[in-house]
């Protein structure tokens, strides 16, 4: 294992100095592992804390800032924060009108967030929480811990930013992005595992002609393996999976994320068949991403993330944005 | 454990710090039962949690068992994160709020110890929703409990029900090798689960070990 | 080798679809491999061209746009586009004002560059061009082919596209351009070789515990092999080479980039050493940037890039811009 | 190429034709040695540019020598990029032009040919300013253009002639391997360009050697 790298131990504190030093408009509490805005809470809006392990980069950290996060909670890599940076950051962002959570669906971010909701909602600060969910690869079953949450956090974080930096109450700014949650999906291919700091090694082996499907984002192997395509091939299994599990239609806007180590010329290549395909049924590619945005280290392979558009979804996605890993309108 | 066998905080202590230790020994080896079927991180997890305990009960030891497993509890939930830090944390502070409704004294008896742990076994299992044979931690922590309460009721010595403990507690997390998984990050599996051994399972057995090998002493 | 892509032969026109797809701002012609800004020239706005090898994304088709590059040519990957390409390009993004040719020093792309710039020029279009050659790795003399051209080259698209946006003259605008590159110097480390489709295994062999020190972005090997050590000292190594060659003072630009296939965390890791030792020194990260900007296919590996700042170059680095990949201010 | 021996368009297309099949052939060795150096494309690029060449002539045949040659610079130049396609257009559009001065006939003699490629090289140093010894194109093409004129001088047949040239040529590129580059993207790695074949060498190699072949048919 070769990593760019202190140490094994010092990799997230380091990486939050780096955070600090390279972006004036975040706040960060090295210690207490917590990135803020640095204009603090604005009264009235209400704020939103998210927050799960490192090794997803720019996820959360890189989408702290204007019309979208207002504090991350990073833990270790892949490993969910503990509840003690989450009250924190909830207490602290807090400007009077409620606290939103976005836990995407993993046991050890839910456990976590549902301890710190508990204890910041016993410190007088509302709380609410929206869990992300929309891997289809992972089959949900009430006997199961449910489907992952991956891609779409992106369009949960940067939607209910808009509607919080509205001045929507949070009763709404939930509802809108449970909403988003509830109309996005996600798959994610992986031509290569990712290699932990902690385990040196990679997660899985894949062979020279072998891909897995239907991937996390934490270096999980998938649900099944399968002979390497061409990028065509693998993008229609991301897609037609996709669409079964949520028939698409109309205006979408779509995420091909990189997992940390595929090269963008590659990920434009994806997004092609990707347009192809939607083009194919009738569906307009309104809004799209292409790049690395919830990643898994060092991972060599791509997700794909839809999301069913309306109106209010289309405006609240153009609303400006200002983060180190999005920015437009400002 | 059985009548004039009594546990005081010191005795916790040092299961506390055997588990620490055989955690940090056994480290590799849960990283690795982690990395095939989940994320490869609960050896690191664990063993940053049972550090950071170790670390807090020296710098200031609790008076009283309850005490102890309370703040044990506390500690992990603080730094382990992930699923088994909060499940963890909460079994450790069940067990010393059993405890302490039972009087929180220094001493603690063989059948205190066994309520306990069915206290910390309820906080896991509400928690977590998991049932047995779900493949998690509950498939080695329930059988021990239950191996215990077996071996009290038919008058065993302590060392020998702390022995019966965790053998059903390394074969409780044996026996999770051919689930499927139900619940925490294997489930994403399926069926490709089956075939691995739980890594919280493994390491409840590694706990229950260090309570055997305290108790033997 | 395991890459997303239909086919060899096809990677270049197949990401240049979905550069299409992806962005609307952009308008791209598939067929004669150019990737334009979608309004068109600009009556009386001095023209921006560059171009280069694929397998550098998002150089340089991912600074096409407002207050950056008006055209640029990819080529095959990790090979000059040809002139044709150039001739296009250049002749369609005149606005009246003479166009600025962007060129990276590599033999290649001065020599097509060349033939295109007089072969443009008989078309009647005023071409200028500066030579963006900062990688200190590489030893200058008269009798070599010079210091490559690679990270400075974003610092100059952009700063020279900000000039040109604010209507400078196409002297001007060439003027500023040169004092970028003058005034920027670079250095790469590589943790990995990488894989052009082409070749189809790595272009070198790095062991488990070397790195190449002194890379340039074509997987070409670096100047020197050395044992792989804490980001920390392969900053310092990096940071000594630029200091040496290029006196650091005042305020300067940094960027820590990623060859393709480095996990943003740890380019976080090296910008905080970064930050570190610019501040042993009394120099100030005044702007900067963290991430994949020039990258080299699937390298591990990182660059640092530093620009000394003076108030011109801040007022032009900070004016809007609107590009996929770099965005602020509108 | 002595006297007697005249050379025509046809001549002509099949030097092409044979140089397109050894590039093609050659297309990894030529990668590889530039994956030792510089940037392990040069095997694609010149296998794009002359199977380009041969579509070009497959479409219409050029009806004199020097239009043929023209047609094959031009076509390199647009299809090669990188730095061997300026400058092998270069040089086979210097030797049309140079054909054409001589007076642009449907016959070459050899006399003509050397001097064809004497501006060829020409050309090429002129654009790349590469002298002999920095191990480039040039350590190869200089050699042999020299080797043929010394042929020719010397009276000899040919395709004795041509055979000097191509083993000169040859000779001339296996003389790089020690050689540090001075020119080119090999020069950025300084001592280290040192026993690695130059790519572009090794490929005028090829294409002296398809001379031989055609001339010796
Ligand atoms: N719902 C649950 N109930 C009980 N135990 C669980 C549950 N989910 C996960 N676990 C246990 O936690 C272990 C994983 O812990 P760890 O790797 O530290 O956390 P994470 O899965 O968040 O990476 C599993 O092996 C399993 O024994
Ligand atoms: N300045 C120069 N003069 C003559 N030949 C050169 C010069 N620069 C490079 N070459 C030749 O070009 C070859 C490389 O060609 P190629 O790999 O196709 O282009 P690139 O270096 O742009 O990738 C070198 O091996 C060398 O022989
Ligand atoms: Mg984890
Ligand atoms: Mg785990
Ligand atoms: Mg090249
Ligand atoms: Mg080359």
């Amino acid at each position: 294992m070769k990593k760019l790298i202190n140490g094994v131990e010092s990799v997230v504190p380091d990486a939050l100095r780096g955070i600090a030093a390279a972006h004036p408009g975040l706040r960060v509490d090295v210690e207490n592992q917590i990135v803020f805005r640095d204009s603090g809470p604005r009264p009235g809006k209400v704020g939103l804390v998210s927050g799960g392990g490192s090794g997803h980069e720019p996820l959360h950290a890189g989408f702290v800032g204007y019309g979208m996060l207002d504090a991350a909670c990073p833990g270790e890599i892949f490993t969910s924060p503990v509840p003690d940076q989450m009250i924190e950051a909830t207490t602290a962002v807090d400007g009077g009108a409620g606290v939103l959570h976005i836990v995407k669906n993993y046991t050890g971010d839910v456990l976590n967030f549902q301890l710190a909701a508990e204890l910041s909602a016993e410190e007088g600060v509302e709380v609410a929480s929206v869990l992300v969910d929309d891997d289809v690869a992972v089959r949900d079953s009430l006997h199961t811990a449910g489907r992952r949450g991956t891609g779409a956090t992106v369009f949960v974080e940067k939607i209910a930013g808009a509607a919080a930096e509205s001045g929507a109450p949070l009763a709404e700014v939930a509802r809108v992005a449970g909403t988003v949650n509830a109309r996005s999906r996600s798959f994610g291919v992986a031509l290569s595992a990712c290699t932990t700091p902690a385990a040196g090694r990679p997660t899985f082996a894949l062979g020279d002609t072998e891909v897995e499907l239907g991937i996390g984002i934490h270096g999980e192997p998938g649900r099944a393996r399968s002979a390497m395509r061409p990028a065509a091939e693998l993008v229609r299994v991301a897609m037609d999976a996709l669409h079964e599990d949520l028939p698409l239609s109309g205006d979408v806007l779509v995420m091909v994320n990189g997992m940390g180590a595929t090269p963008l010329i590659e990920l434009y290549v994806a997004f092609a068949e990707v347009s192809a395909y939607l083009a194919e049924k009738g569906v307009t590619a309104a809004r799209s991403l292409v790049g690395d945005y919830v990643t898994s280290l060092d991972m060599q392979g791509f997700s794909i993330t839809v999301c069913l558009l309306d109106d209010e979804l289309v405006r609240l996605w153009d609303a400006p944005v200002e983060t180190p890993a999005l920015r437009w309108g400002r | 454990m059985a009548t004039g066998f009594e546990m005081d905080t010191a005795f916790f202590a040092a299961w506390i710090e055997e588990s620490a230790r055989s955690v940090a020994a056994g480290k590799e080896r849960l990283t690795d039962l982690d990395a095939a079927i989940g994320d490869a991180d609960h050896g690191s997890n664990l063993d940053r949690g049972f550090t950071a305990v170790v670390r807090a009960l020296a710098v200031k030891e609790p008076d009283t068992p309850a005490a102890l497993l309370t703040v044990v509890g506390t500690t992990l939930i603080r730094k382990v994160g992930g699923a088994s830090g909060p499940l963890y944390g909460t079994a450790f502070r069940e067990m010393g709020r059993a405890l302490g409704d039972l009087g929180d004294t220094a001493e603690v008896s063989p059948g205190e110890l066994c309520a306990a742990l069915e206290a910390g076994l309820a906080g896991v299992r509400r928690l977590g929703s998991a049932a047995e044979g779900d493949k998690t931690m509950v498939d080695a922590l329930a059988p021990a409990v239950r191996a215990l309460r077996r071996a009290l009721e038919e008058g065993s010595e302590p060392r020998e029900a702390a022995a019966a403990a965790a053998a059903a507690a390394r074969e409780g997390a044996e026996a999770t090798i051919p689930m499927r998984a139900r619940r925490g990050r294997a489930s994403y599996l399926g069926e490709r689960s089956v075939g691995h051994e739980d890594p919280g399972a493994a390491s409840t057995a590694l706990i229950l070990t260090a309570l055997h090998t305290v108790a033997a002493r």
